[in-house]
């Protein structure tokens, strides 16, 4: 496949980059990390996002979505990125989807409505390693009892619905199902650096439905999946970030001189560039791989995610250093990007994780 | 040397009798730190008696002559104060711009009235200060500044504004650069100033970082009169005293004192695997990277530092140091980040302290800006040390 | 869509039939390649009759029209003929100069005439051609060339001299930039002119390189006299020729071809440990991202080509092509050294080929110096796709 | 101790940097490269380097020798490397001496005074490796007789005395000498990237007498007190490759100006250069380690190595890059350097080797 976008894809992206500029400006971002919005979306934006078609990419027009599958949902999660739109895209309508999708869950059509979000709830330490997973599913009646405790979920404390990897007595990894203000369900929401929202889950004999029994297997590839929207999202926020540090060297003055005409400054803002054009591309293969379910879509999921980490650390870290004190300031955007790039480089396996999953996967 | 070892049984005893046990702990927060000054309220009564009893000897400015508050110690005294106090870790009584930049300015620009006058009380902690030195539009180029001093007979009146002034909301004084001669040629015509921040026409707003701390401030100045007596060294040569002091504060800036091996930060994180190695060997090599940087740049403060007593100017490397050492702790604190995962993305809560660990990163990243950016550093390496040519 | 498949099934059928066994093996050295002209001798019967069957066809240049020699393809066919040779490993028939740069830049500004009476030779590879473009004082900017052509009536005189003249000891004519006009602006006043290299007054002079081969001259001209019909474009408009044909060269330079993985290499040269990770954890790390930044430059050439295709031009963006593409090369052997230790550099001998690994490597190093320097392909970038101001 | 030179070390360091600019500029390394010199060192130098007290740095007075230390043998190797001296100095004045110091030969003497030159033969693949030696020892008589093969020995072809890492019957790591022109020793000079003199040597049961059977305890501490005095070298050659380039920088023309004014150079410049200082800091107190045989001196030998090896590379490589086309012909003097360099960095341990035992030796 051609390694662009075709008419319909540049039409969606089009309308996405429109509709959030209009809609989502920083501004909104800003609005509700002051007012410490205890949901942290806003759901007129939500409906509105679902009326666009956003939550139902992954869903095929017979299957009652809008069919653009993961080059779209790469599209408006880049879109999004680029005005720091704040939703439950990613853990609702991509992550959760997947799995509900090869689950055949009867939730999917309600999530992919937009009408309940979905979330899932994997990692118990600092770090992604799902095989390390300790959450217990004890069988109880028809049911299950999950006892636990899970950190950095997305949308955790708002989320309908949250599907939670557990072991089970005979230690297999499975995934269970779990409703909002269950019993015996402890709700944290966390604030964390990029003003989104997080949660802590703490399970004490949750009552749970079973989703899936074999194990990792649905969950690897789907995680592969969201690993690849997630490197279009740090997409989004390197090439916004850049932007903004471009259009800050052209304006700024000191020693009489604009500051975009020191060499010292071109050479690396032109070598970022580079990096940012070719993550751009293996992001788009990725994507394209996503979709036809490829079979080396894992290595190119971590390739992917793996630069695009490197990436957007390179491109935010410049962005401060090349704003000077300004960038420092809390009034100033440039800060919401390197904090929001550190959050998304963390879920699911940072560049570490992956360069290492890379060689794992590529024999060496 | 049979002096020395006398003197450094002398400290040991006296730290002994006087450091309060409270006080031998490493400072975990900003608030544990003592910066002194009218506004200051001590969070302990042993971080008060710790600060008096020090100022009382003259050891909160080891160096400086006891005529002006100081120890009058020889750098080889202080160097053992230093250590026997490091060996308890005792922290220190008082931390200050008076101390680090006025202090050193001022032995080396003040008439001898001048010196009476201010470095008693900064190193009794009683007077805190504050640095007036950017600008809206002088960052970098320092030198372009435009706060004026117009002469009114015996006094100045400053109109202007400046930035990133740290703490002015809470220091008493300033010392301050303003323009009191022509704009061009434009290292001239500047004066080193010193003024009461309660004088009539001073102002100031603080600016609240992405940290979400606000340790400096926009500080404006509306007809402030200021006796021209206030005034370091000669009218107009203001800039070789900012320049004297930049070049020291560089030094300063380098040090990355006595840190935690980010390699144990990372065992008591992640743990070692069957073979004793860090659990993640791609952080691995980079932290051991890192720490043969780090190990190399201590041994380069050591070396300037030895250099200077041989007798050496450390001058312009300087900008060397300030800008390794800078970039090193930025680095170090992009490790952090990664050792700790998501964990270290927390802003609020007991769990994090409040976020520290993403607090203090997005801290680092203003090392490379402050007091002179690496860039600027790289510029001055180049045409001083390398003297590669102008344009 | 039928219709490339039986494109495809011809073409597989054809090379079945007439590629040489001896010619369906990857390059081993630099001695099996065929670069054609006059002075070049074959290195087998094989060789030969590959270069004529290909020739025939017009393979050799396969998307050239076919009344200058080549083969008419469309891309898609031109693709599918490479996929087709790729899959049973068959060599190029013939590289040079001519097929590179001088065929692109008659093709698009030559006279019907120029393009009938150079292109069928280069096609056959009967004459070989080199470039004439960088002197001693002119490297990154070529366009400060010194080389006059004088005009003589309907001849030029031309006296001056170029370096890194790729093979000008092997070529036949040269393609050669002169000034025939004023040196100031210094981009106007540009000639692309065409002369043999057997005329009076040319000679050349190989430089030896570190690697310790001989790709390129030193080339003198002294009174060469030239028919003027032998411009190609306009007089005094070479420059726009020659601009053409670098981001045409760039484009190419940063193909990277079929490489063997690094990683095979390594994997080859150092083993796998018990849990069939590479046998220097550090190396791993660093082949792996290394890699990663290899698959996305990669996917990025894609890329381009489809924008290409999908007619969005491609422009200065070549600029970013060559800048990544030969950086990632040099470090690609850097740790071709890393991986073999010691044994990378041997010189001579048979068990190094002759140090292949050692002389391959140093002769990277030239990739971002020739063809536009990694600086000046940042300049570029920098002024014409982010469009940051000039002093 | 103070990281400065006291003022011996002070003088030492002049009448080095003197007598080999003088004696040994880089046209004599070109020209002894040129004619393909079959020991690939001038013995006159040799003699009068010797005459210098260069040879016995590592003795001290009463020993006969000058001293100097290992402070010393980094002054003289810094100085050596400036202009490309090629002399057995590191093979057989530093480790071989410190060996034959160590475990109290006879031959030192002669070593010591230069008349005799010494190796030391370790590597047997591409890469340092002590513990995997293959080469096998086997008794015979009051000797023993050697076989196996080894490369990458500094002067394999020319030194007198080999001394030779090999395997008992029970599996011990043991030393050996072995005389020049030993019966069934078969010597290759190796003609490597450097042009310096390197041999593969071969042995087919060849006569040996053993030196020291205590393992590695003897050889490890010497090949860290050696790898100093190669860091010592590498620093030696960055700081020339590096001057060199500078002054390039201050001299060649490019768009109508020296393109020592591009900002973008110049920041690369000035950060190779605080690069070096801080190499230089790190082996001056790694020298002065070792003399003092500090309880750290592994660690501190492993960092100096790393950071010398690359160092060396950037300093190399920029030297190149910088100079453009003409650093790339045999006619100019930089390319020595970077070809040095490699070799200097693989002997004993290169970046990779050392960083990772300095975090082994820190215990993570």
């Amino acid at each position: 496949m051609a390694l662009v976008y075709n008419e319909d894809q540049t039409l969606l992206k089009e309308s996405a980059v429109g509709f959030f500029k209009e809609r989502s400006p920083i501004t909104a971002f800003r609005s509700l990390r002051d007012k410490r919005d205890e949901t942290g979306y806003d759901s007129d934006l939500w409906s509105e996002m679902a009326e666009m078609g956003f939550t139902s990419l992954l869903l095929s027009e017979e299957e009652g979505g809008t069919g653009f599958g993961y080059v779209g949902a790469g599209i408006v999660a880049e879109a999004m990125a680029t005005t720091l739109v704040s939703s439950p895209f990613t853990a609702s309508c991509v992550l959760a989807t997947e799995i509900l999708k090869s689950t055949g869950s009867a939730i999917l059509e309600r999530v992919s409505s937009g009408e309940a979000i979905a979330t899932v709830a994997l990692d118990e330490t600092g770090h992604y390693s799902p095989e390390s997973v300790k959450t217990k599913a004890i069988a109880d009646g028809d049911g299950y009892k999950l006892s636990g405790m899970k950190t950095f979920v997305p949308e955790g404390h708002t989320a309908d619905h949250i599907i939670v990897l557990a072991r089970t007595d005979d230690d297999r990894l499975s995934l269970y199902t779990v409703q909002k203000g269950a019993a015996n369900l402890i709700t944290d929401r966390t604030v964390m650096a990029d003003s989104r929202n997080w949660a802590k889950l703490t399970f004490e004999g949750t009552p749970a439905t079973l989703l899936s029994d074999d194990g990792l297997e649905k969950l690897i590839p789907a995680i592969d999946k969201v690993n690849i929207v997630l490197a279009a999202e740090l997409l989004g926020l390197t090439q916004a970030a850049f932007d903004m540090t471009t259009a800050y060297l052209k304006e700024r003055k000191q020693f009489g001189k604009i500051i975009g005409t020191f060499q010292g400054l071109q050479h690396r803002s032109a070598h970022l560039f580079a990096e940012i054009e070719v993550t751009r591309s293996i992001i788009l293969a990725a994507l394209q791989a996503a979709d036809a379910s490829a079979p080396n879509l894992s290595m190119l999921a971590s390739a992917a995610k793996a630069k695009a980490c490197k990436t957007a650390e390179l491109a935010t870290n410049e962005g401060i250093q090349m704003h000077g004190g300004i960038g420092m300031t809390d009034e100033y955007d440039i800060g919401f990007f390197i904090k929001r790039a550190r959050a998304v480089s963390n879920l699911y396996g940072g560049q570490n994780y992956h360069t290492d999953r890379f060689a794992t996967l590529s024999g060496y | 040397m049979t002096d020395l070892n006398e003197f450094r049984s002398e400290v040991r005893a006296w730290l002994e009798d006087n450091c309060p046990q409270s006080m031998r702990a490493p400072v975990m927060s900003e608030d544990d730190v003592c910066w002194g000054g009218k506004n200051f309220t001590f969070k302990s009564e042993d971080q008060k008696s710790w600060l008096n009893k020090m100022a009382e000897k003259g050891w909160t400015v080891p160096t400086w002559p006891k005529e002006y508050g100081g120890g009058g110690l020889t750098r080889e005294e202080a160097k053992i104060l230093k250590t026997e106090m490091h060996r308890i870790n005792a922290r220190e009584p008082l931390l200050s711009f008076g101390i680090w930049m006025l202090g050193p300015a001022l032995l080396k620009f003040g008439t001898e009235e001048q010196k009476l006058e201010y470095l008693p009380p900064i190193s009794r902690g009683e007077v805190r200060w504050c640095q007036g030195y950017s600008e809206p539009n002088s960052g970098s180029d320092l030198a372009s500044l435009a706060t004026k001093a117009e002469i009114d007979g015996d006094h100045y009146v400053v109109n202007g504004q400046k930035v990133w002034t740290s703490y002015a909301d809470q220091a008493d004084w300033i010392f301050c650069l303003v323009r009191t001669g022509p704009q061009e040629p434009k290292h001239t015509g500047i004066s080193f100033i010193l003024f009461d921040m309660t004088s009539e026409g001073v102002s100031t707003k603080p600016i609240k970082l992405i940290s979400g701390k606000s340790p400096f401030c926009e500080t404006f100045f509306d007809d402030v009169r200021v006796p021209r007596s206030q005034t370091v060294y000669v009218e107009n040569k203001g800039w070789d005293v900012a320049k004297y002091l930049l070049t020291h504060e560089r030094t300063n800036i380098g040090d990355l004192g006595n840190m935690v091996p980010l390699s144990n930060i990372a065992k008591e994180e992640m743990g070692l695997d069957q073979n004793g190695q860090l659990n993640d060997l791609m952080l691995r090599q980079d932290i051991a990277s890192h720490e043969i940087d780090g190990l190399s740049f201590m041994m380069t403060m050591q070396r300037t530092m030895d250099r200077a007593k041989a007798g050496e100017g450390v001058g312009a490397f300087s900008s060397a140091l300030k800008y390794y050492g800078t970039e090193l702790n930025k680095d170090r604190h992009e490790f952090m980040l990664k050792i700790k995962g998501s964990d270290a993305l927390e802003w609020e809560g007991q769990s994090s302290m409040d976020g520290k660990t993403a607090k203090d990163w997005l801290r680092t990243k203003a090392n490379s800006i402050e007091g002179g950016t690496s860039e600027v550093m790289l510029n001055i390496i180049s045409k001083r040390l390398l003297e590669l040519p102008d344009e």
